[in-house]
């Protein structure tokens, strides 16, 4: 299994039945493809559909239904427009149950930065700024590191997304717990040692006397 | 609604320097036709209040390659490295606003409100300059309302008298910026008699529309 | 011609091709009847519908569309349903052209008070101060007199609908213009004298060197 | 959406001293099922967030007369004299809000914002005790989210899931108080399989509604 169907994978655990959850373009868009349909979930894209499904089949797509990056997509039986401002408004309103999304920094107060890189890349920060500030639960799903360098870091270095705290963050090396106390690790890889997640980890992690591997069924 | 017009005669109407409200979510339920024309007859310094610039020969994206905007506020830039470029070498200028701010923002132009309260932005770079205030112990940014001289919208279905239909993910931000520009001027896939969209299918009331493109060929 | 139709047919002369107008309930959804379809106006009802009809034929009438009042009415071709929250961004973001309401006392600063009789009658002010403070023209068209008491006032003893100043107040005895420089007299109904106009009005009136008959085509 | 209730237990769910968003206009849009529940079990000292108290005999009036409600927000009581004289009495207090700012306050509660500024009620009764705020050289009153324990809601149709679509004049408030409770539940005059309601006839989105209450027989 290769680092990010690990992370997607991990991810889709937290799923739970009947949520309402959106996931961020890149990454997170894979955690979809192992959330079972019958866990009735229905996923949401800030552009304005509740009820995304998978990509149509060739020749059956619509211009006018896509996800958050513009990829075609589907919709499934159930499945509503709406608009931005009632988009926004479920997200900020606290009526999204998760949001899972990429990032660039998670410190230890549990802030995330992943909107801007000052005088090299700036994005913008899109829907992000609302995601992490009303969504229920906010999943940070990414690579524990980038360029050899901890992406899990004392303080952020770069302009955070928001002040609020992250619920969890899974990345190919460790599920890392957020909380007032630091950030706890929760899982490790399979088959990764807590010193080697230590090793990887700027921030200072706070070790539990059990950190179990994330188990999969499959 | 004062009728139909010609992509050209629309984008004659809209000046130099004129600031627009282009609905569409990267180039989804963008109006397209309009925006080809306005590059068509080499419009320059134009403000654009947008989503995002979709992606280079796309949507917005079309103004951006021309040269067409000298500023843009939106939420995103991110698929579009010619914005970002612009911003850079300092030929466009920037102001980013996260998205749920934005379309609220936007609603506020439209609907009379003098502004909003949201905690989306606090503590982050976008706090900047603006008033905190605290309601009930939370501490909320003060936004402030946006409008435009035009608001260049794509509907699904237009009727005669120029109600609005969207389809699915090309809602996004039409039905709000119908209400935020001086200059309302829409285009539709297909334009329908009266009575084709029922009441409550329409999206935005015939009363906002100024302009309808005619159909296209 | 009675006194009613008479407020109704003058108010009807001020509505202009293509406008939106709302109409209060009670004497000004009167004027609906004077404005020829012909004339392409949309009437909105502050309940939720552009493009209010006449009352359906017997039998016909439909629960779910009414006028604010709770009266049934029909939709005309090329009308829309809103939402409340659509209703009143329209009629507080200045879409509204005109509208058209009810009136207890208006004073020579053009201030209108029409929601609230201190300890008899407190209806509530429904959509009344977002209509004086929103729309781009606001009409009031009322008797001149209630039990023989000037209903233009010198200034209102009632709490005021909005601080705006009306545009227009259309009575029996007369139309009155309110301006920076006071209450100017605009029209008198048929046969009545500037003298008893004066006569039945508390407040000061400025009146110009014509005042000339409100004139009816029919 | 957690399945199908009988009015009943629907009632029983609401207990007494619960503030409820009550959606409908004058008794259209209302949820007279749910209603006459509430007075069937004698529910006692609401508190009502509501458009107006309808009139004796129908819709919210009805709770009214029960004596089920000691506290109403609202715009208007006019058409309801059995709501004026408790007010007169004292066994019910009113809080009159201008109805372009009760719609406001309810969709600020529901969307997560601190608050709104508007124009409305500047120089009235309705500016005591609420914070001016100057906005551009322009005052406007700072007016604060409402939210109830409660929505209840009438739609024209739902589907399986809890999707809703409201017919012509009784949509009004229906789509904002779907948000701005803690629990929501809805009454419908059909309910439909899912896909017959199309995603953009949809105007509530099923993860909104909790609770739909079964079948009218």
């Amino acid at each position: 299994m290769d680092t990010k169907e690990l992370i997607a994978r991990r991810v889709a655990q937290e799923i739970l039945p009947g949520m309402l959850v959106n996931l961020g373009i890149g990454l997170p868009s894979m955690v979809a493809n192992y959330v079972p349909a019958e866990r009735g979930v229905f996923f949401q894209a800030e552009n304005g559909v509740i009820g995304l499904g998978a990509r149509p089949p060739e020749g059956m797509e619509d211009p006018n239904l896509t996800d958050a990056g513009g990829g075609f997509v589907s919709a499934v039986p159930g499945a509503a427009s709406i608009d931005s401002a009632m988009s926004f408004g479920l997200i900020r309103g606290g009526h999204l149950d998760m949001t899972v999304l990429g990032g660039l920094e998670v410190d230890e107060s549990g802030h995330l930065a992943n909107w801007k890189v000052p005088g090299k890349m700036v994005p913008g920060m899109g829907g992000a700024m609302d995601l992490v500030t009303g969504a229920a639960r906010v999943v940070v799903a990414m690579q524990h590191s980038a360029r050899g360098k901890s992406k899990i870091v004392r303080k952020c270095s770069l302009p955070l997304t928001a002040l609020r705290r992250v619920d969890m963050v899974v990345t190919d090396l460790a599920v890392i717990v957020p909380s007032p106390a630091g950030l706890i690790l929760r899982e490790r890889a399979p088959g990764v040692s807590i010193e080697a997640i230590r090793e990887a980890t700027e921030a200072a992690l706070v070790v539990p006397d059990e950190v179990p591997e994330m188990g999969f069924d499959a | 609604m004062k009728g139909a017009l010609t992509p050209r005669d629309a984008a004659d109407m809209i000046a130099d320097g004129a600031s627009l409200m282009i609905a569409g979510f990267m180039g989804v339920g963008s109006p397209h036709r309009l925006i080809d024309a306005l590059v068509a007859r080499n419009a320059r310094e134009l403000t654009v209040i947008a989503n995002d610039t979709a992606r280079p020969g796309f949507g917005i994206g079309k103004l951006i390659s021309a040269g067409a905007v000298r500023h843009v506020i939106t939420s995103h830039i991110g698929l579009n490295p010619e914005t970002q470029a612009g911003m850079i070498e300092g030929s466009i200028t920037v102001e980013l606003v996260p998205q749920g701010t934005l379309v609220e923002r936007i609603r506020a132009g439209g609907m009379g409100l003098g502004g909003v309260l949201t905690p989306t932005g606090l503590g982050t770079e976008v706090e900047e300059g603006k008033r905190i205030i605290e309601v009930e112990g939370n501490h909320f940014l003060l936004e402030t309302p946006l409008r435009a001289d035009f608001s260049l919208l794509a509907a699904g279905q237009a009727d005669y008298v120029g109600n609005l239909a969207y389809s699915l993910t090309a809602h996004n931000f039409n039905p709000v910026m119908a209400l935020a520009a001086d200059t309302v001027i829409a285009e539709a896939e297909s334009i329908v008699p009266v009575g084709v969209i029922p009441p409550d299918a329409v999206k935005t009331p015939s009363v906002l529309v100024d302009h309808l493109l005619l159909r296209a060929c």
